[in-house]
């Protein structure tokens, strides 16, 4: 409820707003998320988007395990790029590769989790808000909207970001929180294992979803299930919007991901050309923002664009 | 001299001569699992539970028979499942973003889907190369073309918004509407997959087609040498695949009215798992239309009772995996009680 | 290596190039299958090469040779399951070169191959109808498909129990029996048969000499591949001579005894002599 | 259906219980293999019932029968595809229940198979030593392999092109030759051949019914299947008759003419009287 | 008679008689991916960047070759993914939270691995189900495995701080360190593979064991009945596969110093089309070690490839599908022409 849409926005004008430098830099974007991933498509769009405004050259990648991550990272230094982004759902793995970046001079900073080893691995600044602050956010809020028995619903087992959402909630809700293991790629699937558990369980009376399109599959289950369950979800789509507008969805834990992609280009950008760090050391948080009912038709338009 | 009165032939119990047929073995696995979960969980034998494990078994199933099918006729299809996902996400971009009609988007959806079996089936009958690798690619790339189309279109990963199309109602009542059954409210995908199966069940065991796709997966070269059309068998068993994948896709689509570009991939293996739980053989040649639904209804319900039963999520993988593995063995001790020695 | 008997070969070239039709049962024979310096080559194998022959509608036409002589490879191309390589191919006077079986098949030929036979998992009628199913509406007739299978096999003195049974459940004669009932049963024009008798029992064997005989009546042209010279004398009308993938020549049934046959199959050791030396420690 | 000469049948099966041993090549014939009422069932297919029968050290057994009768289900069983479900299997006197044919290998018994014979894919010289490679320290002693694979074929009168040549492409009586020649080679007390020679050019045959003598006076036990009177008249001391799954008894070679024998396999039905049959036409 | 003089047999130059060979054909779908990718990236080429490539290509190469074994063997595992995870997390739990020594956290780690392998073999020779749904059930179970116990034990879904435990260092050169090689450092794990590959190719080619896993792949009954000891090879081959999942989680997990309790999924399938791009058949009884260790570096190169030229992420399944296409097309052609018809 705290996110004030309106001001973020500005963050992210079209990129022909801004005269591009052109400075001929190139900057590599290394996430922990599979592609296609909603969350993180965002953050590639607001990497892309400070991209065409610098006219600096954005290449985005990301892969879940964390093997893969760090090739990709010796990938870009063995590249020569100017500057590396990096997410860190698993620090300890990331941490050869991104020595090696440092110790070829090329400025590091990571993004979203990862925040306790950002300066210790010699990044120059950490964009980003923890999975886990996140999903603290959300347990307080489902905990204020009555919930005391939370379905968390895990779309990729295993998934370190997933469950650290779910553990933040846990940490703060005070009631208790159940996993369910659905299969994102089959919606069909979801909304009826959401059903059974719905079904079998009558305690549930919140549905925490880490998907918009999980969030969609839930809202049909409570419906199919007669429950009274609130439902909240993390992150947006035009469709979760129209869902909170209906009341159907309590609310979108908004990270403003958007900015995660958005401002470490900037701050590299600034690095590179006027050797500008950012928090000195301390990390720039982006979020957790809620999108409710009170400004979701504020964010519609922009969820539909891919910024929010 | 009448068969019966054949002295080489030992009188044989009607039970063990209708266990041999290859779905009967899994019917035998379907109540073992059902028995297993329906002791334990009231909701499962429920109206209300039956309805809701039946309706992911539905969509699965239709899969399930068509790659059976494709099994059957020795090949395989990875590209089925990210093929459901082309095809809602054509029908949906098509009927939000260009306006048309969603009976007509759905067209140009068929239209697509049966061009991608078609392009599977022309390039592994002409390479020879196996399906396997060649679907692979297929799948590969259609997941790129997914993803990477609707980027382009909408900015995001995901299109939506179908609800307010024009011939949404009605495409909706008859893809993926309810329908009453003694106050539990089914899914209509019931239907279509009791449909598919028993359309393919005439196929494989009364057309001439069936004859064919028998005998193009238990020895292409010698169906080939009797006449067999063997390539046209198998371009037709990868369209009659590209069709299901369009169906479960068009369901799933005017169902949730939004489709992301990941949806379905993975898939394709559940329905091969399904295929091989009703008792197809990998290597082509051997297998039923009917057991391929069971084995849909069983990897379903082993899904979701576990769920009824509250197990930890945690082990959820792993009570699958024992479940399918119970459910296959299960079969397979059923079908050697009844046919002995003979493999 | 197989001897051939001096002066008979060359004979028997100018006689049969191209060969004068036999005439049978009043009609006067066509030549329906005709090559002409065919080869056929795999890979590095030299299978077949530069073989002539033809068959005439009414007449028998036995091909001999040793194991590996490219008998198979010559029957495989005249059904279509090869494309030959060298030469060519003559259907009713026509040049062809089938692409597939079917094309051989809607041509009128029928053949029983030696290792190509049946689909092992499949039932015995399923097989017996496969690529030529009987329709009835819109499918399958299963009824008749069944029934027909049954009969056929009776017929050849083969009673299965129950037609129902997959083919890779026969034994190896029942197996093969199957196979040249269907030939039989569907051969139009031409009878191809690679080895039929090899795996049957003496009675069956018989059984199959007598279809040879009766299709010949009928018109049709027969290709008999044998080793047995018992089995080819009795039936041939000219005997094709394979070497080594070459041929040795083509006799008609008077230019050749049966002892000479016998000589010319076994290369010169006889089956009475053999007998003797076994008895022998 | 096979006609057994009256009386014949039960006298062979008095003077067969158990068989009198021949004696051949000085030494005394010792029972090697042994049945007594042996029985086999595939699901509802009774494939064999009361099956008796023995060989014996330098004895040559023939099985004859009718396609369908059962006889490779005996042979499977002797060799350890398949186990018995009826009756007892003695081998030197002891009783066995093989798991698997390598126990009966193990015990020196060789089979070839009518239908489990080669890998298609793999190369003659990997095929001819398949379960019995030779050593050269840890590992398969190839060189040797392909010498002695080229070899036997060759003494058997198959010139193989290339022993790397996968068994898929070589012809029918070729693939035939690798599992004699290999059975041959690795026979150490009883050898036993189902239809052998049936895809064999007569010269090959011929080859192969030398090997059979040579086998049975090196004092081996052989069992011999085969449909053609001619091949089993020359080398069987004894004859099994089998008719559909059972047995009509066991008969020594001075209890029967060759006449009789092929009358009793083909039925009645004698070929000369085919050959007269088939030329009217 | 030598048989060079016979005259069945045609002239065939050297090249057409090498390019026969399996492997020989994956050689050349290796050049045409190279010069694609080398063409256009100087870093590609560049010492740095084929370090950089055929580092994933080493690990996953270890796979392979062992993957294609089984699969000469006529068998599956879908297991094996999964339990290079497994391995790990054993190797990293056991040393971070219960104190072992890192060889002995490894000792164990490779006997658990080794006794899944051997119940996999178990299972699908006494039962005789398909490999396929066997270890199908293996992967479900191992995956909730993982995650339980990974979750029970560390609360959370990895476990980490290997870097601390003892006998780490050495550990950690001789299984994830590297190798200076002109200036560059290589991973040592590219050594293992081609050690791997070595052995594989000896076993195969001139071992008794590699004529009875020809065997038992191309004809199981035939080769039974000849005398091989076909479950005592299959089990063999699964145990072989586990040891490489084994020495390839190890690896990771001392490179990485951590290990996610989903780590290996879908890696499975990544090593079946490795080993089927470097020629393996998929129904058994043909392939080789090289062809599979040189499919493993034609899929690292495309996988790595895309990145090096740059192209848009959304789009890269696309270019990765149409990649492997076309490498296993070249293969393929190569391979036609060098043996014409035959099949
Ligand atoms: N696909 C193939 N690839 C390579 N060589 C082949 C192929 N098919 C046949 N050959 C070779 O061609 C030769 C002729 O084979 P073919 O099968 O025609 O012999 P055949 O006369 O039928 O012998 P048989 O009497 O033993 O059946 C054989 O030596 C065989 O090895
Ligand atoms: N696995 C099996 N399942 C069912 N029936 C079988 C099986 N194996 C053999 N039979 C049946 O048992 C009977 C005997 O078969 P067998 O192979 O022993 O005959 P055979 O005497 O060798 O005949 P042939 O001379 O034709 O080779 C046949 O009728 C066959 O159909
Ligand atoms: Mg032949
Ligand atoms: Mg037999």
């Amino acid at each position: 409820s705290s996110s004030g849409a309106g001001g973020q926005q500005s963050a992210a004008p079209p990129a022909s707003s801004a005269a591009p430098q052109g400075s001929g830099a190139s900057f590599a974007v290394i996430t922990h998320g599979a592609p296609g991933d909603s969350f993180w498509d965002v953050v590639k769009n607001g990497a892309e988007a400070a991209g065409k405004q610098y006219g600096v050259q954005v290449t985005y990648q990301g892969d879940g395990d964390p093997a893969k991550q760090s090739q990709l990272i010796d990938q870009a230094v063995s590249e020569k790029v100017d500057g590396i982004v990096v997410s860190m759902a698993n620090p300890d793995a990331l941490k050869e590769a991104i020595g090696k970046a440092v110790t070829a001079k090329i400025p590091v900073v990571t993004i979203n989790s990862g925040a306790d080893f950002s300066k210790q691995f010699g990044a120059i600044t950490h964009v980003g808000q923890s999975e886990d602050v996140a999903g603290r956010g959300a347990g307080e809020q489902l905990k204020a909207a009555g919930v005391t028995k939370l379905l968390c619903v895990i779309h990729e087992a295993g998934n370190v970001g997933l469950d650290q959402r779910c553990k933040g909630a846990e940490q703060t809700l005070g009631g208790t929180v159940e996993r369910l293991q659905v299969d994102v790629s089959n919606l069909a699937d979801v909304t009826s294992k959401v059903t059974a558990k719905l079904q079998s369980d009558q305690q549930v009376n919140g549905v925490l979803a880490l998907n918009p399109a999980i969030a969609v599959a839930a809202r049909d289950a409570i419906k199919d299930a007669g429950s009274q369950a609130k439902l909240a979800t993390f992150d947006l789509s035009a469709d979760v919007v129209a869902a909170i507008n209906d009341g159907e969805v309590l609310f979108a834990v908004d990270q403003q991901q958007y900015l995660q992609g958005y401002l470490p280009i900037t701050f590299l950008n600034l690095y590179k050309s006027n050797l500008n760090t950012v928090g000195g050391g301390l990390p720039v948080n982006t979020g957790p923002g809620f999108v409710t009912k009170d400004n979701a038709s504020q964010v519609a338009k922009l969820a539909e664009a891919g910024t929010r | 001299m009448t068969v019966a009165a054949d002295e080489r032939v030992a009188r044989v119990g009607l039970a063990r001569r209708l266990l041999i047929r290859p779905e009967l073995g899994a019917v035998v696995g379907l109540v073992v699992v059902f028995v297993f979960f329906a002791a334990q969980s009231p909701v499962f034998r429920s109206p209300d539970g039956i309805a809701n494990w039946l309706d992911p078994a539905a969509t699965l199933g239709i899969m399930a028979v068509a790659v059976a099918l494709l099994m059957i006729g020795g090949e395989f299809d990875l590209s089925a499942g990210v093929l459901t996902g082309t095809s809602g996400l054509i029908l949906v971009t098509l009927a939000t973003r260009f306006g048309l009609n969603v009976w007509l988007a759905m067209l140009v959806g068929l239209v697509v889907a049966l061009a991608v079996g078609l392009a599977n089936g022309l390039v592994v009958t002409r390479t020879r190369l196996p399906s396997f690798i060649v679907t692979l690619g297929t799948f590969l790339m259609l997941q790129g073309v997914n993803l990477g189309v609707t980027k382009a279109i909408t900015g995001t990963v995901q299109v939506s918004g179908l609800r307010r199309a024009e011939g949404f109602e009605v495409a909706n009542a008859v893809f993926a509407g309810t329908i009453d059954v003694g106050g539990t409210s089914f899914r209509v995908a019931i239907v279509w997959w009791i449909a598919v199966t028993a359309v393919a069940t005439w196929v494989l065991m009364r057309s001439r087609a069936g004859n064919w796709i028998f005998a193009v997966g238990g020895n292409e070269q010698a169906a080939r040498a009797v006449g067999v059309p063997a390539a046209r068998t198998k371009i037709a068993l990868f369209m009659t695949t590209a069709f299901a994948a369009w169906l479960v896709g068009s369901i799933l689509a005017l169902r949730y009215t939004s489709v992301q570009a990941n949806i379905g991939i993975g898939q394709e293996f559940i329905y091969i798992i399904a295929a091989v739980i009703g008792g197809c053989l990998l290597t082509g040649g051997y297998g039923s239309a009917i057991g391929a639904a069971i084995g849909a209804v069983i990897f379903g319900m082993a899904d979701k009772g576990i769920v009824f039963l509250g197990w930890d999520a945690d082990w959820f993988k792993f009570f699958l995996g024992a479940m399918l593995l119970l459910a296959t063995l299960a079969n397979r001790l059923v079908r050697r009680y009844a046919e002995e020695v003979r493999h | 290596m197989v001897q051939v008997l001096p002066g008979r070969d060359a004979a028997a070239r100018d006689a049969g190039q191209p060969p004068g039709p036999a005439v049978r049962g009043g009609g006067a024979a066509l030549t329906i299958l005709e090559t002409r310096g065919i080869g056929k080559t795999f890979g590095s194998v030299l299978a077949l090469r530069e073989v002539s022959m033809s068959v005439a509608a009414g007449q028998v036409l036995c091909v001999l040779g040793d194991n590996g002589a490219g008998k198979s490879t010559l029957i495989k191309i005249l059904s279509g399951v090869h494309r030959h390589d060298a030469g060519t191919y003559l259907v009713d006077g026509q040049e062809v070169s089938f692409a597939s079986p079917r094309e051989a098949l809607d041509r009128g030929i029928a053949t029983v191959y030696q290792d190509l036979a049946m689909i092992p998992l499949m039932s015995v009628w399923r097989n017996f109808f496969l690529g030529s199913e009987p329709r009835k509406g819109l499918g399958f007739d299963v009824a008749k498909a069944r029934r027909v299978a049954r009969e056929e096999l009776r017929a050849m003195g083969i009673d299965i129990r129950d037609v129902d049974q997959p083919v890779g459940t026969l034994s190896g004669g029942e197996r093969q029996s199957v196979a040249i009932a269907r030939a039989v049963h569907f051969g139009a024009r031409v009878l191809i048969l690679d080895e039929p008798t090899s795996a049957l029992g003496v009675k069956q064997a018989g059984v199959v000499l007598r279809y040879i005989a009766r299709a010949r009546d009928r018109g049709l042209g027969v290709v008999f591949i044998t080793h047995n010279p018992h089995h080819a004398f009795p039936v041939g009308d000219r005997f094709l001579l394979l070497n080594r993938g070459t041929s040795m020549g083509e006799y008609g049934k008077d230019d050749i005894t049966a002892q000479e046959l016998t000589a010319l199959m076994a290369g010169g050791a006889e089956l009475e002599e053999l007998a003797h030396e076994l008895r022998r420690e």
